[in-house]
């Protein structure tokens, strides 16, 4: 039962993570690597605010949304001015810039050592100290988190998204500024994440740089990508069928030495054999054809439009 | 007068594209860009919409000037283009391709959407209202939740214009907007086009099928090495030996 | 003046790490435009063939290196002729490419660990090879000068394939013009096997450098390759000469720096140089506008 | 004899050629006019293998090549000349024309380098040049080469004299001629420049829309009429 809560907690975790980068890839096309340190300052700010300055849980939370909204709107300014293959990388960079931050901040993150003796939320004066109370509170924010972002999608601004993903020109010749609902949806998903990091803080109790790598970034793209490019199912029941499928390793005989590598293993091979058969993962639509990586080659400006 | 360029030039690396162009577009007319391969069109399609900016001279729309204005600000004042090349959004159905050019202020803010579902709503009602009467005017009403990218080639270019006309645009500049229709099509699409300027639009366009432009057009403009060499009455232009020249031997 | 010197000999050896991984990465996505972020897996498996080679089969180590580096080759000529074709031929797109590289990294790393334990295998025979020379005073390791003496030939090496053969020329070819190139009768799908084997065989040499500096271990790749690439593009893509200026400033920018900032520092410096330059001049130092 | 009959090419959606049926006879130069986007490229292209054909067939001297490899039909003796910002701009102009004969390497009566020089003299004195660093007519000049180095009997140029000086394109007409009074060649050229190609060509065929509109030869038509068709 334990074992199944913590499951259920951290699924919460990753299906909020899965989302935040499903509006950002799925539906806008910003293919980002970097949302693991997003997840990071998200985790650590509101560790920070609470252990530091002795905030409760709702205003923690709240601080993290806005300092990772902040922190993703400075991130996104270098990287969207360049597009594919470039972004990419740019997006690792990012990362791991980050990522050395959380490292070398001695005296804000504690180096690698990370924070300690996180909280769990209090609420008037009643700390939700076991498990099963804190998956309650984690499915509610998890539910906020979907219907806010499910609801976003569904407005004008959705439209907007799934258009750049498609045609930036275009969205641009009808006069909308697509840089600046680029940089939205940029600071959104960062906010989003953040409530991820948020939860994931508190549950754990401990931080340290280890769990916000460039390991973890590939792996909650590939979350999402075997889920389904701009799908909230994929990026919900996927992720949870993609982090239980490999917890039945756990009932075999095996030590976890081998399992833990091995679940990545079947991961991987998941991967591969979805991009090879399956490319817009299990619940997307054809979408993973439609980000189209540009080439790099910048063509003559001669050759624009007067050669058709 | 709705638009008016003075001077325009601009510059390519080693290649003048553009050099010192000027010419009008009058108010509720088709005025028609032609003239041979390089001469700059397309590029001046580009000044004019903000897509480059020009190295000197000036542009003025309805009596602005916008030489410095943001491309997607310039089509709030009430310019839009097309582009040879089509580019439905094909993912998308066609009402939400043409209702995403409709311009919008609360609807495509995420921040008023949450603050004002009153309002957004109100907005996307008028906007679909409208944009059902244009795929009406255009003959796609019965497309309309349609996938764009399985229309066919014809009927993506009808829904290029409805999300021109959706944009609210008094001046629509339509990048070679009849190639690759078939005759049938081709038919339809002149009488768009003549019936636009009748609501009060008015149209500048690139076309390289001389015959045509001299059919729907009230004035050419003939381009050459990015200079606007003459301006008139179509069959003045084509009338005129030493233009024909050009266009045949640039 | 001393503690220069020996900076910036240790600085000659993480330079040669990039530039070699660099000009692997460069080969390969100049021609093929494939992001091959598995790079870093072929890195990985490099260490463990050679220490397969000589641990297990008791090969004496320069026949190990010949071996491991046909090895290597062969091993990312086939990532490209099984994986990255299938995908290429259903679905096609480069990102999806991206990501199966993304799939077969996490596959190559973790499948080693699975196999061999996290820990680094280190070499019983590399004792000897991690004798300290001084050279004018700065010590470097056998192994060290090993593998700048081997990179600088294969460097050497691929620049005379590059400029003065014919298969040489007809990548270049490949690289800029695919569509002429298969008109005048190249076969591309040759060219990226070939490609993708010379890559492979420059990671690998790294790849020993490692092993036998620290044991063969897993999952050490991807900094190294992601900052490899960007050295790529800090150089310009396509410009073999870009990218090892930029890899020389890398490695020794890592090893220069200390004396003025803190080591600690120095990987967010060159990210946040990174950053910058891509906003400033997204074609890279050196490289052309087509 | 190269002939094309019926031919149907879509890309996408869109239909380029609607119906195409043209030939080029034995040593003649057909040229090949219409306005932008009209599908001579792509006619081109389909000749090539480049584009698939959906419909119709094209034949050399009785030979079937719809839907060949392109490297076959370079082979069969079909020729490019790449449009001149289409050569190896990052190799020399001796390389550039070395890898112009891949295909039909060391073949009876190959076309060689020397030859190429003897054509064009400047070039056997730029031979170690990038070809990235030259101006436009002598690119042209290279574009040719390669597209003689395959040693083809039909040739096609992909409009030759755009992005070169006006003042040398009459040079490049003339090269066109001599290649194909000197050598034998046959020639298909799509071109822009309508005065200069009608100077030089046998036999004319307008394209509009997909389709061949008009087919005359130089001379009969005066340009009121051409105007009309354009």
């Amino acid at each position: 039962m334990e074992l199944l809560i913590g499951f259920a907690i951290l699924a919460c975790i990753y299906i909020i993570l899965a989302s935040s980068l499903n509006i950002l890839i799925g539906y806008t096309g910003i293919f980002s690597m970097a949302q693991a340190a997003v997840f990071g300052v998200g985790a650590y700010a509101a560790a920070l605010l609470e252990t530091k300055l002795t905030w409760g849980f709702i205003p923690s939370l709240i601080g993290a949304i806005v300092i990772a909204g902040v922190i993703s709107a400075i991130m996104a300014f270098p990287s969207l001015g360049v597009s594919g293959d470039y972004f990419i990388v740019a997006s690792f960079g990012l990362q791991m810039l980050i990522h050395t931050l959380f490292m070398n901040l001695d005296g804000l993150t504690n180096g690698p050592a990370g924070v300690q003796r996180i909280p769990r939320p209090e609420f008037f004066g009643y700390q939700l100290n076991s498990d099963i109370e804190y998956l309650i509170l984690t499915i509610l924010l998890t539910a906020i988190v979907l219907w806010f972002l499910v609801g976003i999608s569904k407005t004008g601004f959705g439209r907007v998204l799934r258009a750049i993903k498609e045609d930036e020109t275009v969205v641009q010749s009808l006069g909308k500024s697509a840089k600046r609902s680029k940089i939205t949806v940029t600071v959104l998903s960062g906010c989003v994440a953040a409530v991820a990091g948020s939860i994931y803080a508190n549950y754990v109790t401990y931080i340290s740089p280890a769990s916000f790598t460039i390991h973890e970034s590939i792996f909650i793209a590939q979350l999402i990508i075997l889920g389904g490019l701009g799908s909230w199912r994929g990026a919900t029941i996927g992720t949870i069928i993609l982090l239980g499928l490999p917890e039945v390793l756990k009932f075999l005989p095996i030590s976890e030495t081998y399992a833990a590598p091995l679940r990545q293993v079947f991961f991987g091979l998941l991967i591969i054999g979805f991009m090879i058969l399956r490319p817009q993962g299990i619940f997307g639509t054809n979408m993973a054809k439609k980000i189209k990586i540009k080439d790099s080659n910048i063509t003559a400006e001669l050759g624009e439009g007067e050669k058709a | 007068m709705i638009l008016q360029l003075n001077g325009i030039s601009k510059r390519f690396g080693g290649l003048q594209a553009v050099s010192n162009c000027s010419f009008t577009v009058e108010k509720g007319k088709v005025v028609a860009l032609i003239g041979p391969n390089g001469a700059g069109k397309t590029t001046i399609f580009n000044l004019i919409t903000g897509a480059l900016k020009p190295d000197s001279g000036s542009i003025y729309f309805k009596g602005k000037d916008i030489t410095n204005v943001q491309e997607h600000k310039r089509v709030h004042l009430g310019m839009a283009r097309s582009f040879q090349d089509v580019r439905a959004l094909t993912e998308m159905t066609v009402l939400e391709n043409v209702i995403l050019a409709c311009p919008s202020r609360y609807a495509e803010s995420p921040l008023l959407s949450l603050v004002r579902p009153n309002q957004v709503r109100k907005e996307e009602s008028h906007n679909i209202k409208k944009v059902f009467e244009i795929l009406e005017y255009v003959g796609l009403s019965d497309k309309k939740d349609k996938l764009a990218g399985d229309l066919s080639y014809a009927e993506q270019k009808l829904l290029i214009l409805a999300r021109l006309l959706a944009t609210d645009a008094e001046l629509l500049l339509l990048d070679e907007p009849a190639s690759g229709l078939d005759p049938g099509s081709l038919r339809k699409f002149v009488e768009l086009i003549r019936d636009l300027t009748n609501n009060n639009k008015t149209i500048l366009i690139v076309e390289h099928n001389v015959s045509l432009v001299s059919e729907i057009s009230d004035k050419m403009v003939f381009l050459h090495h990015g200079e606007a060499l003459a301006e008139g009455k179509p069959d003045e232009v084509a009338k005129n030996e030493e233009l024909r020249d050009i266009y045949f031997g640039a | 003046m001393e503690i220069l010197w020996q900076l910036f000999i240790q600085g000659v050896v993480l330079s040669m790490v990039y530039l070699l991984i660099a000009s692997g990465f460069s080969v390969i996505y100049g021609t093929t435009g494939h992001f091959h972020i598995s790079h870093a897996g072929v890195f990985t498996l490099a260490g463990y063939v050679l220490y397969l080679l000589m641990e297990s089969m008791g090969l004496p180590i320069w026949i190990s290196l010949i071996l491991a580096i046909v090895i290597s080759a062969i091993l990312g000529a086939l990532i490209y002729l099984t994986l990255y074709r299938a995908v290429l031929s259903r679905n096609g797109t480069h990102l999806v490419l991206f990501i199966a590289s993304l799939g077969l990294l996490t596959v190559i790393d973790n499948g080693i660990v699975a196999i061999f334990s996290p820990d680094p295998q280190t070499f019983t025979t590399s004792v000897e090879f991690n004798k300290v020379l001084m050279i004018l005073g700065a010590p470097v390791t056998v192994i060290q000068l090993g593998m700048i003496i081997i990179g600088i030939v294969a460097l050497l090496l691929l620049y005379v394939f590059m400029n003065r053969t014919k298969a040489g020329r007809m990548i270049k070819a490949a690289s800029v013009n695919p569509d002429l190139s298969q008109i005048v009768g190249i076969s591309l799908k040759k060219i990226h096997v070939i490609c993708y084997a010379i890559g492979s065989a420059l990671v690998a040499i790294p790849g020993f450098y490692f092993a036998l500096d620290t044991g063969a271990n897993s999952g050490k790749g991807v900094e190294l390759v992601i900052l490899a690439v960007m050295a790529v593009i800090m150089g310009g893509i396509r410009s073999l000469v870009g990218a090892w200026i930029a890899s020389l400033f890398i490695g020794m920018f890592y090893n220069m720096s200390i004396l003025w900032i803190p080591p600690h520092w120095q990987t967010s410096i060159i990210f946040f140089l990174f950053l910058i330059m891509i906003m400033v001049r997204p074609t890279g130092l050196f490289g052309q506008r087509a | 004899m190269l002939k094309l009959e019926n031919v149907q090419v879509s890309i996408g959606k869109k239909r380029i050629l609607e119906d195409v049926t043209m030939h080029v006879a034995k040593e003649e130069i057909v040229a090949f006019i219409g306005h932008n986007g009209a599908g001579k490229s792509t006619t081109l292209g389909a000749v090539l293998g480049t584009h698939r054909i959906q419909n119709g067939t094209i034949e050399l001297n009785n030979k079937a090549l719809t839907n060949l490899s392109t490297t076959d039909i370079v082979r069969e003796g079909i020729g490019l000349v790449p449009q001149l910002n289409n050569v190896f701009r990052n190799l020399s102009v001796e390389e550039n024309l070395e890898l112009g004969s891949v295909v039909n390497q060391g073949e009876n009566g190959a076309f060689t380098i020397e030859k190429v020089y003897e054509i064009f003299p400047i070039l056997r004195e730029r031979k170690k040049q990038l070809v990235g660093t030259m101006s436009g007519g002598q690119r042209q000049m290279v574009a040719i080469g390669i597209g003689l180095m395959s040693n083809p009997s039909y040739l096609l140029l992909d409009e030759p004299s755009v992005g070169i000086q006006p003042n040398l394109v009459d040079k490049v007409m003339e090269t066109i001629v001599k290649v194909n009074k000197e050598f034998g060649i046959s020639i298909l050229i799509v071109e822009q420049n309508i005065k200069k190609v009608l100077e030089i060509a046998d036999r004319v065929y307008v394209m509009s829309r997909g389709s061949i509109i008009k087919e005359f030869v130089p001379g009969t038509i005066n340009s009121e009429e051409l105007w009309q068709l354009m």
